[in-house]
Formats: C-alpha cells, structure tokens, sequence
C-alpha cells in the first residue's frame, strides 16, 4: 500500500497539448505511470505521444472508465474550470501543476473538492510520487527510490534534494508528496501526516516546510495531541528570509506577525520532531529514527 | 499588491462605505486648496505602503490652509521608512469618540474568508491578538456559500452599539465583503473604525491589498505594481524571475523557491550573509540563466555568487552554458561558486570546467566554500 | 409567473443576448408605424400568455406598413385560446436556415438547473425529448458551483456550427444563465434560435417564467401578476387562498392542498365534477372561512358546495362559524355539505346543528353525498 | 428505533417568539417533544413557555450542546439564512417549516445541506413524527399512533387524514414525515424508502404523492429496481387536477408534459404497489399486505 497514487492510478492529463502537458506526459509515460488519456478542448481526435487526446474529462472518462486520477496543466485563468470539470466527470484525486492561481479561486474549489470527497494536490505543486509505482507529477523520478520514508513538502526543488539524500542514504521514499506553495492548498499536512499514519509502507515521515502560515505549527499541535506513533523528521526553508517579502512562492511569507521559520521549528521540536539544519541532515537524522 | 490609502478609499465609496471627505494633494498649493474646501482644517496623511506611518511622522493636521500648505511642503518629497512620499491624502478631521477594529482577510489554515471585529481599534490587531484574544471576534466565510445575515449578527453582537449604529455596521460589513470578493482581496481593513462624536461609524484608515493572482482581473492595478519596484526587481520580473533584495554580499540563485531559501539559509548557518533570492523557476534556459547571473554579477554588493541547481525539468547544460556567459561580461572581480547536479550533469560539469569553473556535488560544500571566498576578499 | 415574449425579449437585451429589431404595438397605427420603421416589412406576434399561438392564428407576416395595419385591426382585440390580446409584437423577419433549441429549466429531480439544447428547434421539445431523447444534450449545473465554461462547451461540441457561432451560442448560454439566476427563472427558452440566411444565431421566439415566490425581489413583475387573474381568481388571492376555476358544478374546499385534491378526486371518483379547487390553508379563522364559502356560494356554476376539514392547527368551531355566517348571506339556492373532524370538533359540530347542517366525520361519505345531490338538483 | 427523529431529538426552534413557532412549540412540548431553546435574533434572554431564547443558533447550541434537530418557522425571505445558520452550527435534521422560499434559494442550501451530511425535511412542509417519541412539526399529534407503518408524504392534511385512517384500522406509524409540497426538496421519496427500509419498526410503508415533477415514477423505479422488501402502499392527489394549474403547492403543477397522476399511479402499480383510490382503501390495503 502506498499513499494517494499506486499501480492501480490511471491518469487523464488535462492541457495535454500544451509545452508542459505533453513534455511530462512523456515523462510520466517513462516512468511508468498509467497516462490514458489527454484533454484539451478542441483538439480531441489528436493523441500525444500515443496517449489520446479528449474535448473534455467527461469523454475521456465515458471511454476510459478506469481513470481515476487527473493532473493538470492547463493555465490559471482557466485552472478553476478544469478542476470542477474533473471533480463533476468523478475523478477522486486531482494533482494540480498550476501556479499563480486567483486564491480567491482556488478557497473555492478546495471547498467543493473537499465536501465532494476529492483530493486534490496542489496548486503550484510538484506533484505526488509512489517510487516504482506510479508518478503523477513533474518531479525528477531517478532521485526517488523505493523506501519506507513518506515525505509531505511544501516545496518542489528542496523536496527533490532531501528525496535524494534520502535515496543516496539508501532508504528510499514510500510516497513523497508536494502540496503546493500556495497559501490555501487542498492537501496539507496533518492529511498527509494522516494517510501516512495508516500506511502500511511508510516507517518516517519526513515534513518539508517553509516560512508562510502555520501549517507546520498546526501539523506539530497534532502531532503531539494524537501521540503520532511514527517518527518525523523535520526541515524548514527560509530562516533567513525577511518579513513582508513574497519568497517565490505565493504562500512563502511571513505576514500578520505569523509564519517565520523559528517558531515553525520550535513547534515541531517541542512536539519531539528532529528538525534538521540542512537538506543532507534530514537522511542522517532519519537514519537514527530508524535504527531507534 | 497593497493599495495606498486613498485607493483604498476610493473602493470604498465605490462600495457604499462612506469615508470622510478628502482629496489627494501631489503639490503644497493642492493641499492648501483641499484644506480650504474642507472647512480650513484637515489631516495630511503620506500616502506611503510602508507601515507605522504615523509613529514616523507621516500624519500631520493643519489648523489652517496655510499651516496645510506647509506642512505639505514638508511632507511631500521625503522618505518615510525608506519610501518616498509623493502624495498626501488631506482629510476632513474626524472628532473620535471611539475606536473599533474590523477586517476581512483570507484565513490560509481554515481556507476561508474571515472576518475579524473588535470594541477595541486603532491599535495594532496583531498585539491585541496575542494579549486579549477574547477581545476579537472571528466569524469564517464559507466561500461556497458567501457572507449571509447571520455572520453579520454574530459579529455586531458582540460590540457595544445602538441598534441605529449596529445597522450601519452590518452595512459596512455587507459591503466590505462584497468588495473583498469583487477584487480578489487578501486583505480589506478599516482600523479605526471611528465612532465619531455625533454617534456616526467613520472608518479612519483603509487598508486593501490584492492577490498578485488575480491582477489580471484588475488591470487597472496590475500596470501599477511595476512603478514601485526597484531597478533591480524590475528587470528580474521582466525575466520572470522571484527576487527578493536583501543586505548580505553572497549572491543567490536557485531554482525553486524552496531550495532557494534553503540555500540562503546554509550561506548564514556557515557564517555568510545572503544578498538576494533569486529563484530561476523551473526549466530555464541559458539566456535566462545568464540573465540571472549577469543581474547579481553586475550588483553592487554582491561580492560572491552562489548558484544552486538542481536540475530536474532543469538541464545542467543550459545552466553552465548560462553562467559561462554572464561571466565573460560581468565576471571580471566577481568570484562564482556553482552546484550542479542532476539532468544533464555530465555536459553541464564539462562546459564549466572548460570555462575553468568547478562545481560542487553538494549543496552543502557549495554553501561552505562561498562563504570561505568572501571571507578571503 | 410567466412572462410576455416582449418583456422576455427586453431581459435579453438587457443580458446582451441580441434578439431581432421590434416594436411593441397596442394599436394598428402603432402597429404600421413599426413596420415602416423596420423597413417597410414585419411579422406580428400576439401578445398572449397561453401556449400554442401560432397555430391558433396568432403570428400574421406583413409584406407592407399598410397590411400591418390591417393584419394588427383584426389581431387587436380578439382572443386566443380564451385570452384577449391586448398588443402585438411588431418585429423584423428573420430569414431562417436552421433552427436550434436552447433552455434553462429547474430540474426538479436534481434539484439543479438543466440546460437543454439541441439541433432541432422549433418543435415543441417535450416531443422531441420523447421520440429522440438523444437529439437533445442536458447539462446540470450545481448551483454552488455555478455555469462554468466546461459546461458551455459540453452543449457546443454537440451542436454543428462554425467556431465563430459556437463562440456566440456560448455567449447566449452564458448571458442566458446569468438571466435565469438573477431573475429567479423557472425556465428561459429560446426556440427557435434560429442561424439566419447570413449564418448569424438569431433567437426568434423568447419564452421566460419567473418563481412566483421570488417576485418580491422583482417588484416590477410583482404588481403585473394580479392583473392577469379572473375575478373570483384575484378575490381568492386577495384573502390569501390557493384557488383553482374548473369546470364542474360541485364547489370543493378544504385545508391543504393534498386534501383538497383527494377531495376534488373523491368526486370525480363518485361520479360528480368539481368546479375550483379552493384551499384555505392551515388555521384559518371564521372570518376567512366565510370569505372563501361566500365566494363559491356566490360562483354561478356552483350548485353545491362540499367543505371538508380536518382540524389540526384549524379549528372546527372557526369554521363552522365561518360557513354558517355565508350561509346566511348567499345560502338561498345552494346545498352545503360539510366533513369536519379533529381540533374543537364537537363545538364545530354543535354550531352547525343549530344552525341545521350536520357535517360528515368521513370525507367518502360527504364527497359521495354532494354528488347526490347534485343529481337531484 | 425509528427514522431521523426519537426519544433523543433535542429541538432548537429558530423563530420561536413569532406567532407560528410560539404556538407550535407549545404543541411541540405538550406532546413530550423535548424542545430545549429556541432563536429569535435581538430577543436572547427571553423565554417561550419556559423554553430559553437565544440570539443565534450557535448560542443555543453552545449553552445546549444535546441539540440535534432544528425548527424552522422563519417567513421565507429569511428562511434561507436561518438553514445556513443550522448547518454551521451543526444541526444533523432542520425541518423546515416555511412556505414560499424561492426555488433558487432552496436549491442552493439543499445542495448544501446535502454535501455537508445535514438532513433538510421541507420546505413547505409538515414536519415528522414518530409517535410516542417526538414529533417536530406542526400536524396534530393525537392522529397518530404508535405502529409499524412508515409514511412519507408530499402533503400535510392529507397525511394526517390518512394517518389517523391507518390509526383507527388499529395500525399506528413508526414514523410519518412530510416532506414538503415545494418542487424540490431536501428528502425526497427515496430517501425515505431507504431510510424505513433500515427500520426495524416499520413493516409497510406509505407513500402520499400528488401531481407534479417525477418523485412517484422514481420512487416506483427504486422499488423495482431493488426489490424493496418491505410493502408499500400509495395514495396519489390530483387525478382531476388540470394541467398548467398550480394546485395550491409550489410543486403540484403539471407542466412540460410531465407529472399528472396516472402516470404516476400507473408506475407504482407496475412496480407491485398498491394504489388506493381513497384515504380510507389506504388502511384497508395495509391491513391486507401486513397479513399476506
């Protein structure tokens, strides 16, 4: 078992066509992921590197009644409706690529995905991984390597760095996941921190954070109230970041006198998470969890 | 991007939330001009971004046109907290009786609008939070369903009023909130909210800032947001870069905004201090990074350039190809330390070292050494 | 509510959906005077409420201003299917090629709004829907959500147009559901929408029904309504009863609709014809009882009048007050008959006797007991 | 047990001090229902035949916590507010009372109501009974009777007139619910059908349709479709109502060719119910199913 996205994700990608659609379409397709089916309104009858191409998730769906899982590349003005468009044609987990989406926008289809019982990743994400299994993103696959670690990120580049020391250490990922670095994302980190829990595969969890909001504090709170049975390693970007200033991420900033990196790693520690001072620290700090 | 007060404002009354009368000077004669109108007093408020205003002198009142005319004079040109002053908002003075607090902003943890209202305003709401919490109320906004009565009675419930009064704040909090979503806000605040001496609601200061996202729906305030930026900034959003100016003389570029900071971070826990944030993005090719390198090389302060990669949809190539250009322009007395790794490694790791640059495995090293170099000049 | 085709016509307008030049015209000058105006050659469109116009002689072509004028002395005035028309639609002809079919209904099933559309309009659609369900495509929109652009395409894919017509169908069905929520709609059809000779997407007829209970929020609809109601249709309204004219000769009243109905049903089964229905809702007093009794005892069809209560929050002894008091006044020729059973019953039952009426305890016994009487009548 | 309301329904009454819900609350305690507050917002602190007003619900709850169920007798224009209150304030079933709510209005808040898990009885609608325990609503308790008869209805004194038919048969109901004469409902027939057919108490079910939309033919179609084990019984109003008229209800209206009685009857008898022709026949069907 693994966490999201398995052998049995079946992927519509949805802005095929575009650059990015079909550039990691291709790279999904290598990886190994299920890719189905493509949308892009318009353009249905074409196919992208085998894979064909729909006017809409309703068609690609009524024809391959096995997709369940969608990415998204389509631009953010349109963004929104590509999302409602998923969740109404029943695909239970939307991984959302798109950046610089209206927050106002993205507030509300995170609500509705979340009363109809979706999951979505993202926006402004990475993606999701389950190494060996399935990639539903545009990470890098050769960093990851099969494991026992589940890893929930905020950021895209830091997660591929630490999944890669991970890797390099020799104990490999169960699933990493990149949530977005949005301020309002559909995944945060105590769900993830929950679907771990109850994975079978997953031994450690390591949290990637960043300065903006108090998700980490959130996610420490509720790891100390449940007694979270397994380990967390934590690592936190951004301790040198000043206050006010948007850090390339839409939700990366420190604001109303909340989301500064030191209170974020004194929640987290004083929750008995190892918060570690570099990305190479992390594999190191997890080695000892492990052993102990 | 925040608006300056007097935009603010203007929203405002395009919302049905009456302000007290102004006008915007950009001259000492403007302001006399306006202060006459008003009845021969105002308030000359600098219309800056930066906060704490008030404490750095930027609000003044003129008990005469004239005495407006000089204080303008005074005001108009200086800096406050590093910001120009290039205008001045000249109100009507409000005789305030008390001060209340009301905001609507997006609450990231419940993923909801919420609005917050206090008896007590004018002050800092952040202190008030942390000191007396059960002095604020909170009231979230399922954004499904939108603002409805009953928010707007919990809320003027909770604050001492007369029934005339509490219907004019239900008014105001219907009104913000329709503004609030109208244009994309992430902030929309009234602090103080006057309570005047004849008993009417006055709303003092207006803070409005709007998501950066949804300036394409506002375009009216998207050509805006260029005007304030320095050089700098300006010519890295030109290229679609993030960068953020900081004190430090360690140049910064990373791809991804995390390992960006991350980056910065190992620069201060070695000992250095970071100049900038400078996130390439994902994918970038050599013009863009050499635009990038050529930005940071020909700055001022930066004495060290410290570059991260770690190449995913990023090719290692186009990186190095990148770096060794900018270098043959503007690296003449600027050293560069390079971390590279991922696709394309090889290649990349072939075109530095061609170029006579090495370049580390570890972003760790990297760090180190950067902060070694500046150490040594 | 529904609306005249003129007053569906300038809500489209008002939503930007372009519908052909017209005039409104309530005489036959009016009528000429239009036509010149749209170039000498017009069609006019009675403007009645009931379905089936055009069949009924309700659509006349005018070659000149001259024959507008004829065809508009012998419209004006006259009734179609039992409603007098009062004015014309005088508009341009539209050179039709195609015609489509486009609407916005509630489903009530869903409990959303639907959106119906299809390559052959013109027709009436509940045939179309029953012989080739599959020439129409139904979208539901989920009213949190709202119509998104998803939505507009999945009904444009289906319908065979150029790009450049599939983007103004897509406009229309934006505007029309913008119309359809704002104006509280039941249903906002166009058909047909007709491609004219130039390839342009006209909407020829516009058909739109309003909830009656939004009118409130439609004031300028709200006052038209009883304008449109029979005598005894607006007298019932004016005491707040639910009233329906049939076409029987047995007056029925009850409290609740569903009661009503089984009552009126109860009839029929017994071999009588009701002639209204009438429910005087939930506990209503003598005064209103005597106002609904006196209406039916005073309708020239009605012979006998069956009343059948069963008191829950209505109390018997209100409505036997209520009846004997409009007995009194419009009793004379008319035979009541009455069921009443449940709150204050023996008090109700007591005041009926004295004054020489016993009532029913069953709704079977009285129904079969008016249709009696009637057939001694 | 029985269905959405019991021994454990703990009512809130929203517009308690108007003249509709002072009365029916009175009704509603007389009948042992345990009606613990009631709102009316700017008169909190006051009292309504001993029950305490409060000025939201949030309040009432807060001070009440074992409230479950709300009543809703708010004129109509409010009525849409007050169900969005209950819903926050985490009301499980809101009857709601009030008549002539814009049907835009209703289906947004059912939608709503639905996607949050909340159960909405109306509008424009009796309320529900399940004798001996609770009623919330506004029929005349004394009709009913404690039984095995489950009724649903989309009319009010008709339910009661063949309720209290069932009742001197000597058969009494488990629960009897109006769900309301408006076009679109928050429960609807089939709701209902899988609700009593999860009750223990109820061996036969009732079902009171009239004219209008196609609740009958679905609720028929379910029947069918799924066997339903337990027998229903149905009643159907309107067969001499003409089409185009609005029958006093919202929703009783026949219109786009849809929703005259007969087809109506005619589907539930092809699904094996029996129809009666009169309130009375009712009784003496279920007499003859709960012997067969």
């Amino acid at each position: 078992m693994t966490v999201l996205v398995d052998k049995n994700t079946h992927v519509v990608v949805q802005g095929i066509t575009g650059r990015e659609g079909s550039f990691h379409t291709k790279a999904m397709l290598d990886y190994g992921t299920k890719v189905v089916a493509g949308v892009t309104p318009g353009k249905g009858g074409q196919s992208v590197y085998g894979v064909p191409v729909y006017d809409s998730v309703y068609e690609a769906v009524s024809k391959h009644p096995e997709i369940n899982t969608s990415i998204i590349f389509v631009p953010s003005p349109y963004a929104p409706d590509a999302v409602y468009e998923a969740i109404e044609a029943g695909i239970d987990v939307i991984v959302l690529i798109t950046e610089h989406i209206p927050v106002h926008d993205s507030m509300r289809f995170i609500r509705y995905a979340k009363l109809r019982g979706v999951s979505i990743i993202g926006p402004n994400c990475p993606g999701i991984i389950s190494p060996g299994e399935s990639k539903v993103g545009i990470m890098p696959g050769h960093v990851f390597s099969k494991g026992k670690v589940g890893i929930v990120s905020r950021s895209g580049t830091l997660t591929y760095e630490i999944a890669y020391a991970i890797t390099k250490a020799g104990l490999g990922q169960s699933t990493a996941v990149g949530i977005g670095g949005d301020p309002i994302t559909g995944m945060n980190m105590i769900d993830m921190l929950e679907r771990f829990r109850e994975d079978d595969e997953t031994e450690a969890i390591v949290l990637i954070g960043e300065i903006g909001g108090d998700m980490e504090e959130r996610a420490a709170e509720y790891i100390r109230r449940i007694n979270y049975e397994k380990p967390v390693v934590a690592f936190v970007a951004g301790r040198t970041a000043p206050p006010g200033k948007r850090m390339g991420h839409a939700g990366a900033i420190i604001s109303m006198g909340t989301g500064d990196a030191e209170s974020k790693i004194r929640a987290l520690e004083a929750s008995g998470v190892k918060v570690a001072s570099t990305p190479v620290e992390v594999a190191k700090l997890l080695k000892d969890v492990l052993k102990g | 991007m925040k608006l300056y007060e007097y935009e603010a404002k203007q929203l405002f009354s395009l919302y049905s939330i009456p302000v007290p009368e102004y006008g915007l000077a950009r001259t000492p004669e403007e302001a006399r001009d306006i202060t006459e109108r008003l009845g021969g007093k105002s308030v000359l408020k600098a219309q800056v971004l930066v906060a704490g205003r008030g404490k750095a002198g930027g609000i003044k009142f003129a008990e005469s046109p004239q005495e407006a005319y000089e204080l303008a004079k005074e005001l108009l040109g200086t800096e406050i907290k590093g910001e120009k002053v290039n205008s001045l908002l000249v109100s009507k003075i409000v005789g305030i009786d008390r001060e209340l607090y009301l905001s609507i902003v997006i609450d990231r943890s419940v993923g909801a609008a919420s609005i917050l209202a206090s008896s007590e305003g004018g002050i800092d709401i952040e202190e008030l939070a942390a000191k007396s919490p059960e002095k604020i109320i909170r009231v979230y906004v399922d954004p499904l369903v939108g603002l409805k009565p009953y928010h707007v009675r919990r809320i003027t419930e909770t604050i001492n009023l007369s029934d005339e009064q509490k219907k004019v704040l239900q008014d105001i909090i219907l009104n913000l909130y329709r503004l609030f979503v109208d244009f994309d806000c992430e902030l929309a605040e009234i602090n103080p909210l006057a309570v005047d001496k004849e008993g009417k609601l006055v709303p003092v200061d207006a803070k409005v800032i709007i998501d950066d996202n949804a300036l394409f729906r506002r375009k009216e305030f998207a050509e805006r947001v260029s005007a304030e930026l320095s050089d700098f900034e300006l010519e890295a959003k030109k290229h679609g870069f993030s960068y953020v100016e900081l004190d430090g003389n360690i140049g910064i570029i990373g791809n991804g905004a995390g390992l960006t900071m991350a980056t910065m971070d190992l620069v201060k826990l070695y000992g250095g201090k970071p100049a900038n944030f400078l996130d390439i993005g994902g994918g970038a090719r050599a013009e863009v990074v050499e635009k990038a390198a050529s930005l940071l090389l020909k700055h001022p302060k930066v004495k060290v350039l410290l570059v991260n990669v770690l190449g995913g949809i990023t090719r290692c190539d186009e990186v190095a190809k990148g770096l060794v250009n900018a270098l043959k322009t503007y690296g003449k007395d600027k050293k560069l330390v390079v971390r590279l790794t991922g696709t394309n490694e090889e290649e990349g790791k072939r075109i530095l070292s061609d170029a006579g640059i090495s370049a580390f495995d570890s972003m760790e090293d990297a760090a180190k050494n950067a902060v070694a170099l500046v150490k040594v000049m």
